[in-house]
């Protein structure tokens, strides 16, 4: 029996319904002698502000129990370096590619939007709303869901490709902006960034992340995305990207079940490159298994 | 590079907490040059997502041994690991050291399992030179015999004076390279400790020679993509940042901009 | 040299910083054969409303990847059947008792503590403001600052025995929250609770608890834990019970020097009863070691 | 009970995919009941936090074994148990089975590890009678042997017909059942997966005869803390939660009110 993995993001059609997670990935090159990159339903690459940005100093990441820490700060070519260094890159493949984008000020979200958007290459935005490691935006318009909204609005006006709001976990009430970003117009929502969180050294007292806070991530949060999906479901009808420490098929299902219509592979990447195509591969014999034509099947079928 | 299922053949005890592990790995084995690494995943770790990065010790058509030492966590569990265990590794990692300059006078210092990222350098060289080798006490001292065998003129330092100069390996490097006629034809490749490379580092820029340093930074991916492993590369017009496991880990002394 | 375990909570005198989570330790009795309850800094029982309560369905707690949901759902006896039941068994010991208190509407709270007030074994009261697993109350009032306050005053006014709210983890800035607690009367803060969370089982579609959500506890939140007390340490000068995923003295070294001046251990119950108590003599040696003569010396020394 | 470092003395492969465990362990051994339980810290299974409750198998001063399936994370991460290593464990839990009252023919009824819960029992009954042991395959039928040798009636029952009567235990039980002149006169002893609990006690109840039920919940803490493992216990007016863990695992049939 055969089935049918694709879905489509807005106009964004993927093969599959697993993509990877921004950050975790590079930007496609890095993992391409050990992944089969034509296989993921989409490669999200890490995020591309409107100019080159140094990002944090080191240590950037923390290894905890079940998860780690990260706290890069958003270091990157910029749209610009992006276009000559990275795009000549994935062209050729055949996968769509979502960029996702971050800002310091708002406007700086239009910006990379139009410096980037006559590239075909690029297949979406994935709208960083949500980063835990820098001060100046980001997690502030993640929060707050006025501004949240003058974002989604700005670049909703810059361009006719799928924009996908990446969620912030640290909010009492997910489901608001999920309407937030219905109503902006946006095409999907992507759920969860890494959670806000920190790790101390007690022979140093120094924080272990030299931007001393950084965003958790990994197998740990895993309960805390699956309620924050199953929230934002119940709060839209746009389709949901899921992550949030998935390592194994089931768990791609559960985000599936809980109603993420795709799902990103993020930390698990450094534990085990071939995660996303075992994942994509135990999802199709889930199907099969189960009997459903369509992944499309098992959105959203929790029943709760 | 090569992600590859490989299967442990030999693991004993070398020396003090120090540990040979070798795997049957003939995917990654027959790829490797001297200086690069691996990625190891640690089996039965499951609370811990990170893979552990190893250098290279030797490596053949067959698979690569690595020189571990019991830190941590991580290490500690390797210690467990039987001979017919299946252990995943991706590899090999990073470029390496740069082949020897014609006309140039390799000298090699390491510390600690800094010397078995040098075997396989010791051993490809064309030429055979000096090896600076140091260490806390004499059981933090690697491989001596081994690099005598290939020809090296090994000189070790100890902390505690329990083999060899007592000191820091700058100890019995200073007095050595205050002896050079021609100091500029030195080419070092160094593997330690980050103090011990800053110290060749900035005695290569103050005296002219070239100086190959393997970076020792904490990783997470190992193949480029996280960022979590940079350091300051100078530029033309000030710095950028280099993945120590991509761009790396082997940089030559000037194009470090140290920090702190 | 010896050290000086000792801390106050208000009037509240602890002979070390270590207490149990409340939910985690039963009222007491349940864990006195394994656990020399005296050498406890105090024993916080399972959360008391001013009823009887049956609390939720069973299944109640499912294990995830470095931790644990749990809906319980508040069961128990009410304060009347707690000071029947269990008050005389922890009146011998030479331990402060923390009593957890909830309620499903906002005058439950007030209610509650009128019932205790006068039992000399009842030392401090710590108001969950924070519960996952009751629909009624709890969270509500702990992601809403004013339904917190005025949590927060009406039971201020009906005790002089030292208050301890407990904080909502899911909110975006919690030091509003401490701070409303400070200027509300509160003697201290207790932070986190179990982060809200879910399971789904794939192969029956079904939530893995039968309250569809639950609390994220033990190793996997810690991070989270350490990020919020830094955050409330920042935020206010009232002393903090910090705890998420203690298992380790340096677990709880770690919380103290982020802000904690005390401790509780939680889920690490479950998994080994020794942890208290190991924690304790883990702190003192720490303490030894590093040369300091009290405990208060290394609370907040974080450099950040 | 008592908390304990125990030491493996003895595992091997029982049968299918049961396995015995038996641990030295002085503080816990003497202290067992029949039908109490003990919760396990799997070694290295360090992203679980929970223990493991097993039912009792055999104790003595010494310490005691368990006879257990593998059937998940926990249980696989078990089977790699060696003799000499210690494992962190708690017990005796629980309040086991009570003693048999005068004048009434024992029964044991069990399936699955069920078996090992009451071998105990078996043993220490003044009085031996009839067992009915049900299975899905001859693999699944422990023990029958020991039982026997205690001088037991050992009736067994498979879902397949490999051993036995062909069908549920309840195919062996209620034709043997439908026999007895005096029904009331029996007391069962019951540990099995929840239906064949339910089937019994529902039979207790219809035909008056008495049937301790050892429940079978998902636990956290096995001592009465968390309140995960509760089932409904009647009372005059309703019903309360009762802790499987504290308060059980055995009922009494008619205390208990089954859900759905
Ligand atoms: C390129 C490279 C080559 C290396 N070669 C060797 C070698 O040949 N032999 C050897 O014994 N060790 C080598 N190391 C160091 C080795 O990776 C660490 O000792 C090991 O990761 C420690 O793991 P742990 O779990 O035992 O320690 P923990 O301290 O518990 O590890 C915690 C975390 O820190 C990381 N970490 C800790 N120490 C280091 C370190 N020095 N460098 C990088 N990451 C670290 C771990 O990977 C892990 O993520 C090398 C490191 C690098 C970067
Ligand atoms: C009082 C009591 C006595 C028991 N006696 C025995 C025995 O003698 N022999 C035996 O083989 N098994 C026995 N069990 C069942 C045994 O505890 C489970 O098989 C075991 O916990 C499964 O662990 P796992 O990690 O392999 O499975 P997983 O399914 O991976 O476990 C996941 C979680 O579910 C819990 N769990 C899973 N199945 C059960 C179950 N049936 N009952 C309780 N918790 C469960 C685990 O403890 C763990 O927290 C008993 C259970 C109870 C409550
Ligand atoms: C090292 C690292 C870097 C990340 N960088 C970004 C980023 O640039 N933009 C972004 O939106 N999310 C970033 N994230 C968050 C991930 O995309 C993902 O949302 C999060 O890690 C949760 O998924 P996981 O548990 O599968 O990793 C990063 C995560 C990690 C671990
Ligand atoms: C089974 C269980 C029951 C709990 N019950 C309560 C409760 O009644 N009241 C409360 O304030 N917190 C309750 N909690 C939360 C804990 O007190 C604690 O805040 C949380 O578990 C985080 O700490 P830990 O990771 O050490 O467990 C409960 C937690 C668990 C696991
Ligand atoms: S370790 Fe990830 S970029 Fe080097
Ligand atoms: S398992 Fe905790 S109360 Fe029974």
């Amino acid at each position: 029996m055969s089935v049918a993995l694709e879905i489509k993001i807005g106009s964004m059609e993927m093969k599959n319904p697993v993509t990877v997670a921004s950050g975790t990935f590079g930007y496609g090159p890095e993992y391409a002698d050990l992944v089969d990159l034509n296989r993921l339903g989409a490669i999200t690459v890490k995020g591309i502000g409107p100019e080159e940005h140094v990002g944090n100093a080191t240590p950037r990441t923390f290894e905890t129990r079940g998860g780690m820490l990260n706290a890069i700060g958003l270091p990157g070519p910029g749209a610009k370096g992006f276009i000559e260094k990275y795009v000549p890159f994935l062209a050729p493949y055949d996968v769509p590619v979502i960029v996702n984008i971050w800002g310091k000020g708002m406007e700086d979200y239009g910006k990379v939007v139009e410096m980037l958007d006559a590239e075909d290459t690029v297949s979406a935005y994935e709208i960083n709303l949500s980063c835990p490691n820098v001060k100046e935006g980001g997690s502030a318009f993640g929060t707050d869901t006025d501004s949240f909204s003058r974002v989604i609005e700005l670049v909703r006006g810059k361009t006719q490709k799928p924009i996908i709001p990446k969620l912030a976990p640290n909010v009492s009430d997910i489901g608001a902006f999920a309407k937030a970003a219905e109503d902006g117009g946006a095409d999907a929502i992507s759920i969860m960034n890494s959670y806000p969180a920190m790790a101390i050294n007690i022979e140093t007292l120094e924080p272990e992340l030299a931007n001393r806070t950084g965003g958790l991530s990994g197998p740990a949060i895993k309960p805390i995305a699956i309620k924050l999906v199953w929230d934002v479901a119940k709060a839209t009808k746009l389709p949901i990207i899921g992550m949030g420490g998935i390592y194994e098929p089931e768990d791609a299902i559960e985000f599936m079940v809980a109603g993420a219509s795709a799902v990103a592979v993020g930390t698990a990447n450094f534990t085990d490159p071939s995660t996303a195509i075992r994942v994509i591969d135990g999802i199709e014999s889930y199907l099969v298994e189960k009997g459903h034509s369509s992944v499309a099947n098992i959105v959203g079928t929790v029943k709760a | 590079m090569k992600q590859e299922k490989a299967t442990v053949v030999e693991h004993h005890n070398f020396q003090g907490d120090y540990r040979i592990l070798r795997l049957a790995a003939p995917a990654v084995g027959p790829l490797v040059k001297p200086g690069q690494f691996l990625e190891l995943r640690v089996p039965r770790l499951d609370d811990r997502i990170l893979r552990r990065p190893f250098s290279i010790y030797k490596a053949d058509a067959e698979g690569a041994s690595i020189l571990y030492k019991t830190v941590g966590r991580g290490t500690e569990a390797m210690v467990s690991l039987q001979v017919g265990d299946e252990v995943d590794i991706i590899g090999p990692l990073g470029n390496g050291f740069p082949e020897l300059t014609k006309g140039k006078v390799p000298v090699l210092v390491a510390g600690g399992y800094g010397n078995a990222a040098l075997y396989l350098k010791a051993k490809e060289s064309p030429v055979k030179g000096i090896a600076f080798f140091g260490g806390r006490t004499a059981q933090d001292i690697l491989c001596i015999e081994e690099f005598q065998v290939l020809g090296w003129d090994v000189r070790p330092a100890t902390d505690d004076g329990s083999l060899g100069t007592k000191g820091l390996v700058t100890a019995s490097f200073d007095p050595w390279m205050a002896e050079q006629e021609n100091v500029q034809s030195l080419e070092l490749f160094v593997c330690g400790p980050n103090p011990m490379l800053k110290a060749m580092g900035d005695r290569a820029i103050e005296h002219g020679f070239t100086a190959w340093l393997s970076m020792d930074k904490n990783m997470a991916c190992g193949v480029g993509a996280c960022l979590t492993c940079v350091i300051k590369r100078k530029t033309t017009d000030g710095w950028e940042w280099a993945r120590c496991c991509k761009d790396g880990p082997v940089f030559e002394s000037r194009e470090i901009l140290w920090e702190e």
